[in-house]
Parts: structure tokens; C-alpha cells; sequence
């Protein structure tokens, strides 16, 4: 049972990924990639972590798994330190967000 | 300084240390070490303030944050694998009502992470944001995270 | 199972590098790099699993601090309005 | 599946390394860099040596990518300025 779930875990991570990617190249400017970058992407590696922590689990014990879960707010606080940086850069800089009916 | 919060460092410290080493002790002399540097460095770089975060806010907020990071995840995934590509970005200024400092940066970067939205801007008080989709009840939600983090810090929103 | 899923990541990636280098904007380049930065962890601790080497976390741990460096001097150190952005 | 990986990795390390050296745009060139390095890691990291892939991770990928593209900003700003 908890194959499973750690299993699954693992496919939905891996269709987040998948989906974070397609955005980041059908999306039309950087700001809205900055979308697909940060959220998608993050709740994939969060999918993921959590699978191999539950894998984790019951081979190497808690501490193994709860280490694993570490990267993720790291990940995080890396991913939303990034894309404010380079959302703001843009801006300072005039690139002008996409809007419904650009080419 | 009170004893009880070098105490709470030294613990949570410690607690890094065993999760670092995947459980194993056989090097808990080093360990101990590096808790004693990690809790002085702490207490010098960020000396502990009037107001302290709560433990009840603090799992309310993680909470509310986890479940709007699979929403927006979740949205995000949807409109990029869509066949036909439908989107209609806007900018939004939102006034903030949380003080400067912490509170306002921890917004900041929350709202990166959350359905719809990437941070642009902070000049003063006033948050520039990236819109996914006008149709998304953006201030809505922004709001109900300022609340969250008031509480956390507990200061007025 | 993990090795198969770190597969499909890498396939991800490359292809995601393939299309972002015909872009015309150093940003977009810029945001596949980061792209690097998140998924390269998770293969990472895929690996990590399949290949039964703990030691690999260490690495993950590491790319997921070192990606936001290379982002942040990117933003605000490296990108001009002169570096052929629209 | 491993050998799968294996060659995916390989081809796409020397794509990398390709376009490191050929772009003419020193900008993108750095970019492709860094991207060349992420791969060494997960290189490194198939090759059971996790000890290589932390150095080439920390060294490689993070701290020369920053370094280089510091450079860049420095040697861009002080072209526009006319200096």
C-alpha cells in the first residue's frame, strides 16, 4: 500500500515537471514563464521528495526521510527569491508584460 | 538574553544536525560543536525580537501555504497543457497594511509560490504583482495571506 | 521505478534546452538554467534512490542553494538593457 | 533504462560543451556553461561519485556561473558608460 502511494507520488511529481516545462515554453514573455518555473516546478520536486521520503522511511528510517523533506523549503525559498529578482530586473529594465492579443 | 530562547535554538540546532546525519551518532562530538556555533551565530545575526512566532499560526499558515501551493501548481499545469493557449495576464498594485521588514518580505516571497501571482515590485507600501489570469480572484486571496501573516507575527493587519 | 522517472526528467530537460536555445532573449536561457536548478534535484534524489547512493541528497541539497546564486547574479548583476532583449 | 540514461546524459554533455565553445554570443555562451556544469553533476553523480559531483555542483555550476556572469555585468556596464 505504501509502494503504491510512494509510487504515485512519484508519477504526479514527475506530470508537474512535465507541466512546468510545456509552460516555460509555450508561455508567451518571461513574467508569465516565471509562473510556470516557480509553481509548477516546486510542486513537482514536492511530489517527488515526498514519494522517496515515504520510500525512505521504511529502509533508512525517519531522519533519512526528514532530510530529504529539508530540500524542499529550500528549494522554495531559493525558487521565490529568484523569480522576484529577476521578475523585478525585468521590469526595472521595461520589458513590457504580454497581453491578450500580442502577437 | 532569556535562557529559555538560546535553549529552543540549541534544540532546533540539533534537531538539523541528527536529520543532516540521517540519524547515524557516531560523530555527535562534531555535531555538538557545530549546534554551539550555529546557536552563538544565530543569536548574534538575529537577536530574538518583542513579538515571536506562535506554534497555532505558525501550522495555520504552513497549512493554508501547502494547500495553495498544489492549487497553483495545479492551475499553472492545467493552462499550460491546454491546446489552445489561453491566457490573459494583468499587473496589479496592491496597498500592504503589514508593517515594513519580516513580514512584508515573507508576503513578498509567499505570493511567488501561490495561485497566480509573481511579485514585481515593493516600493513603500505598495506591492506590484504578476497576474497569471485577470479571471483569477487574486486580491481575494492576497488578502486572506496578509491576515495569515499578521497573525503569525501578531501585529494588526 | 525511480530510475525510469529520472529518465523522463532528463528527457524533460534536454528538451527544454533544445527549444530555449533558438530563443532570441538571454532571459529565456537564463530561466531553462534555473529550470536545471529544480529538476536537477529532483534527479538527483531519484538517483540517489535507484542507485542506492545516500550520499547524492548531499548533492541535491547543495544545487538547490547554489541554483538561487547563479540566478540572483544573473538578475542583478549580469542582465543589461543592452544584452538583445526586446 | 540505466543505459538509456546514460546515453541521454552523454549526448546531451557534449551538445552542451558544443555550444559553450561555438556560441558567439559571450552572454549565451556563459548560460550554456553553467548548463554544461549542471549536467557534469549528474555525470559525476551517475558515475558513483557523489564526493566529484558536490565539487562540480558548488564549484562548477554555482559559483563560477556567478562569477562569470558578475564579469559580464561589470564588462557590459563599463562598455555603456564609455569608459
Amino acid at each position: 500500500m505504501s509502494e503504491f502511494t510512494s509510487n504515485s507520488l512519484l508519477v504526479v511529481g514527475a506530470f508537474f515537471y512535465f507541466a512546468g516545462t510545456v509552460g516555460l515554453l509555450r508561455f508567451p514573455d518571461v513574467y508569465t514563464r516565471l509562473h510556470a518555473l516557480a509553481k509548477a516546478d516546486n510542486l513537482g520536486l514536492g511530489c517527488v521528495l515526498a514519494g522517496l521520503a515515504l520510500q525512505a522511511l521504511e529502509t533508512d528510517g525517519l531522519a533519512a526521510a526528514l532530510k530529504l523533506l529539508l530540500i524542499w523549503p529550500l528549494a522554495l525559498a531559493a525558487s521565490a527569491a529568484v523569480s522576484y529578482a529577476i521578475a523585478q530586473r525585468a521590469a526595472a529594465l521595461g520589458v513590457r508584460p504580454w497581453q491578450k492579443g500580442d502577437e | 538574553m532569556k535562557p529559555l530562547t538560546v535553549f529552543w535554538r540549541g534544540v532546533s540546532f540539533a534537531l538539523l544536525w541528527w536529520v543532516l546525519a540521517e540519524g547515524r551518532m557516531d560523530g555527535w562530538w562534531v555535531g555538538l560543536c557545530g549546534v554551539a556555533a550555529a546557536t552563538w551565530a544565530s543569536l548574534r545575526l538575529s537577536p530574538p525580537r518583542a513579538g515571536r512566532l506562535r506554534a497555532v499560526p505558525l501550522l495555520r499558515f504552513l497549512a493554508f501555504f501547502l494547500w495553495n501551493s498544489v492549487r497553483g501548481g495545479w492551475q499553472v499545469a492545467r493552462l499550460a497543457l491546454r491546446p489552445r493557449l489561453d491566457l490573459a495576464p494583468t499587473t496589479l498594485d496592491l496597498a500592504v497594511m503589514l508593517p515594513a521588514g519580516g513580514a512584508r518580505q515573507l508576503m513578498l516571497n509567499t505570493l511567488s509560490l501561490m495561485p497566480g501571482t509573481v511579485g514585481v515590485g515593493l516600493d513603500d507600501a505598495t506591492l506590484r504583482l504578476h497576474v497569471l489570469d485577470s479571471r483569477l480572484p487574486v486580491a481575494r486571496e492576497a488578502r486572506a495571506l496578509e491576515a495569515h501573516i499578521a497573525r503569525l507575527f501578531e501585529v494588526a493587519p | 521505478m525511480s530510475l525510469g522517472i529520472a529518465l523522463f526528467l532528463l528527457a524533460n530537460l534536454v528538451a527544454a534546452l533544445v527549444a530555449a536555445a533558438r530563443r532570441p532573449t538571454p532571459a529565456d536561457l537564463m530561466l531553462t538554467a534555473l529550470l536545471f536548478g529544480s529538476t536537477g534535484v529532483g534527479v538527483l534524489v531519484l538517483l540517489a534512490r535507484a542507485m542506492q547512493l545516500p550520499a547524492l541528497v548531499d548533492v541535491a541539497l547543495t544545487l538547490a542553494l547554489l541554483a538561487a546564486i547563479t540566478g540572483i547574479a544573473f538578475a542583478r548583476r549580469a542582465w543589461h538593457a543592452g544584452s538583445r532583449d526586446e | 533504462m540505466s543505459l538509456a540514461f546514460d546515453l541521454l546524459l552523454a549526448v546531451a554533455l557534449l551538445w552542451g560543451a558544443w555550444r559553450t565553445l561555438a556560441t558567439p554570443d559571450i552572454f549565451r555562451a556563459v548560460i550554456h556553461f553553467i548548463v554544461f556544469g549542471l549536467l557534469l553533476t549528474l555525470a559525476w553523480a551517475r558515475l558513483a561519485a557523489p564526493d566529484v559531483a558536490l565539487a562540480e555542483a558548488a564549484i562548477g555550476a554555482g559559483l563560477t556561473g556567478a562569477l562569470l556572469l558578475d564579469a559580464i555585468g561589470a564588462l557590459r556596464g563599463r562598455g555603456r558608460d564609455g569608459a
